[in-house]
């Protein structure tokens, strides 16, 4: 056994028992902060993997993000824990879930074990191909060059979740502020922190999306850390998000997928094909169309965690 | 030397990880916080080490991100453990 | 010069080894949580320190270096305004109301 | 054993432990994390695929990469919708439950403060 491969069985044991942990955890609180130590274990089992971009997302959005909206779920949530407990199944249906669980993960498990040899790559075709692009990070090259339909409808997938999230507001409050209204002292540290971090953290951001085109990064991860400090200073009570009305803030959550459709759209009569980049300029057109859904994405992922508006006006 | 740091990486990762067992043991919510607090910075220097060793220079930008980020579940678990003034009058009175 | 290099790197990351070793021995069997949090700050602030250290020499170029010092220092100014706070919450007891 | 057939048998294991949560824990919150767990397990699964797939002087496919990093996005947008329908499911009966009886649109109203 190599030193590699005992690395990776640590990890393994380390995810397996914190996945397992926050299943029968009997405090949602505990599980919680289990899933964020969850997300970052599988951010370094995404380095082992040489699966450096995906790592990226995961460390932004799976042990960011999703912790801050979860946290504050389950906080929210904590007095109906107690309701649920005797829902809770009984030992026969236990067993049987415990069972059926067992075979499935059985059954994907002797898939692994039998997956063909040699693996099926797409590699070489990507590498045949990048020149022709000229970005140097081949993830980039695929997002939105070969595979730039799922990108597509993902930036539109993104917006949707957010109007379903505000569409739950009830009539009296449609149009007003996301989330409660957060409280902090002017002078403490919460404060303190939510002046100092944000500076960093959007340079880290930009440093992220602008390295994406030749090096691991790129707009999905830039942005989400863009969006975990604007959150930030929304929970230091230095800022507000904008009450969802607001015509700028719509304009702002269309516009990187509608400039997406009408460079996709162009492409049909300057490429021969929708989607494709007329020869000689898709690095720059790629470059258009990820500065155009920074803010979109920056935007949606940060008011998905704000979650539906609850005020009216400030108070 | 690259042995030495996978090495490396794996006795932190086993350390941290008994730090976790906070996680589960509790018994206050800000002690889970602090096991997942130190897992943060543990999580650093594991990717930091295997970066090193196998040559991925972007396991830094990964590590970047956990830094930039790791009082951002901490910062929300403060907040939604404190009743909304009592932050500000704790700070008032305890700072 | 580059046995030199090596030595510190291995002097520097098994120190740090020891400090994260103790911050989480440290966590785990002091009686309270403030004093937990005492032990928990060692490994952020030293162990980190000492483990970026030893890497720098190996880093390749200086942005590299940079960035892993920048990398520290960060993680330095989030683990003492978190224990901070953190610290508020435990003293109230913990558990949220 | 090699690491990616490592990270595979820990991808299967994932989504049985996921399974298993969904169907066995009563709070809905709970489900919704143990259903994360079911998608990092199928994700984790691709990234083996990817990593099998190494070539032309790439560490992993990038084909499969570009997906993750999308699947990633929307997984976790679709938390965040599921996680407000709570809240607001909350909100709107002072429970969170699935079971039982759903409330009458007046009490719904009523509540809705």
């Amino acid at each position: 056994m190599t030193v590699a491969s005992t690395l990776a069985l640590i990890l393994v044991v380390l995810l397996l028992s914190v996945a397992a942990w926050t299943v029968v955890a009997r405090q949602t609180f505990a599980a919680v902060v289990g899933f964020v130590a969850y997300g970052l274990l599988l951010s370094i089992a995404w380095v082992a993997l040489s699966a450096v971009d995906v790592a990226l997302t995961e460390a932004a959005i799976g042990s960011g993000l999703t912790g801050v909206l979860l946290i504050g779920a389950s906080a929210r949530l904590r007095v109906t824990e107690a309701a649920a407990s005797p829902e809770r199944p009984g030992a026969l249906l236990r067993g049987l879930g415990a069972l059926a669980s067992a075979m499935v993960a059985g059954g994907i498990a002797a898939s692994v074990l039998s997956l063909p040899e040699p693996a099926p790559t797409l590699a070489p075709a990507v590498a045949e191909h990048l020149p022709s692009i000229g970005l140097g990070n081949a993830v980039t090259v695929v997002l939105l060059a070969y595979r730039g339909i799922d990108t597509l409808l993902e930036s539109i997938v993104v917006v949707f979740a957010l109007i379903g999230v505000w569409s739950l507001a009830p009539d009296r409050v449609w149009g007003g502020y996301p989330g409660p209204r957060q409280y902090a002292d002017p002078n403490g540290i919460l404060a303190y922190l939510g002046r100092v971090l944000p500076p960093i953290g959007i340079i880290v951001g930009v440093y992220i999306f602008w390295v994406g085109a030749d090096l691991p990064g790129g707009k999905f991860q830039g942005a989400t850390i863009l969006a975990a400090m604007w959150l930030l200073g929304m929970m230091a009570g230095l800022a507000d998000a904008p009450p969802i009305s607001r015509t700028w803030l719509r304009i702002l959550l269309v516009a990187g997928p509608l400039l997406f459709i009408a460079i996709g759209f162009a492409g049909a009569l300057t490429a021969g094909a929708v989607l494709a980049y007329p020869d000689g300029y898709a690095k720059l057109l790629i470059k258009v169309i990820e500065a155009a859904l920074m803010p979109t994405l920056t935007l949606t992922l940060a008011l998905l965690v704000a979650g539906r508006p609850e005020r009216t006006a400030r108070g | 030397m690259n042995d030495f740091l996978l090495v490396a990486a794996g006795f932190l990762l086993l350390t941290v990880a008994l730090g976790l067992v906070r996680i589960m043991r509790g018994p206050g919510d800000a002690d889970r916080m602090m096991s997942a607090q130190l897992l943060g910075t543990g999580g650093v220097a594991v990717l930091l080490l295997v970066g090193a060793a196998a040559s991925v220079p972007a396991a830094i930008d990964v590590a970047l991100i956990l830094a930039v980020l790791a009082a951002f579940a901490s910062v929300a678990f403060v907040k939604s453990a404190s009743p909304p003034e009592s932050i500000a009058d704790k700070e008032a009175g305890g700072a | 010069m580059s046995f030199l290099l090596d030595v510190l790197t291995v002097a520097a990351i098994s120190a740090g080894l020891f400090f994260f070793l103790a911050g989480s021995i440290g966590l785990l069997r002091f009686p309270d949580a403030l004093s937990r949090l005492h032990a928990l700050t060692k490994a952020d602030n030293v162990g980190l320190g000492l483990v970026m250290l030893g890497l720098l020499p190996r880093a390749d170029g200086l942005l590299a270096a940079l960035k892993l010092v920048f990398v520290w220092l960060l993680v330095l100014l989030a683990s003492s305004m978190v224990s901070q706070l953190v610290a508020r919450v435990a003293r109230r007891g913990g558990s949220p109301s | 054993m090699n690491v990616p057939t490592l990270f595979g048998l820990c991808a299967a294991a994932l989504v049985g432990l996921g399974l298993y949560g969904v169907l066995t824990n009563p709070q809905p919150l709970r489900k919704l994390l143990a259903f994360n767990l079911i998608g990092n397990g199928v994700f984790l699964f691709f990234g083996v695929i990817a990593r099998r797939g190494a070539a032309a002087g790439f560490a992993g496919d990038p084909v499969p990469h570009g997906l993750l990093i999308t699947g990633i996005v929307v997984a976790f947008s679709a938390s965040a919708l599921a996680v407000a329908l709570l809240l607001r499911l909350f909100q709107a009966t002072g429970s969170a439950t699935l079971t039982g009886d759903a409330p009458t649109r007046a009490e719904a109203d009523d509540r809705d403060v």
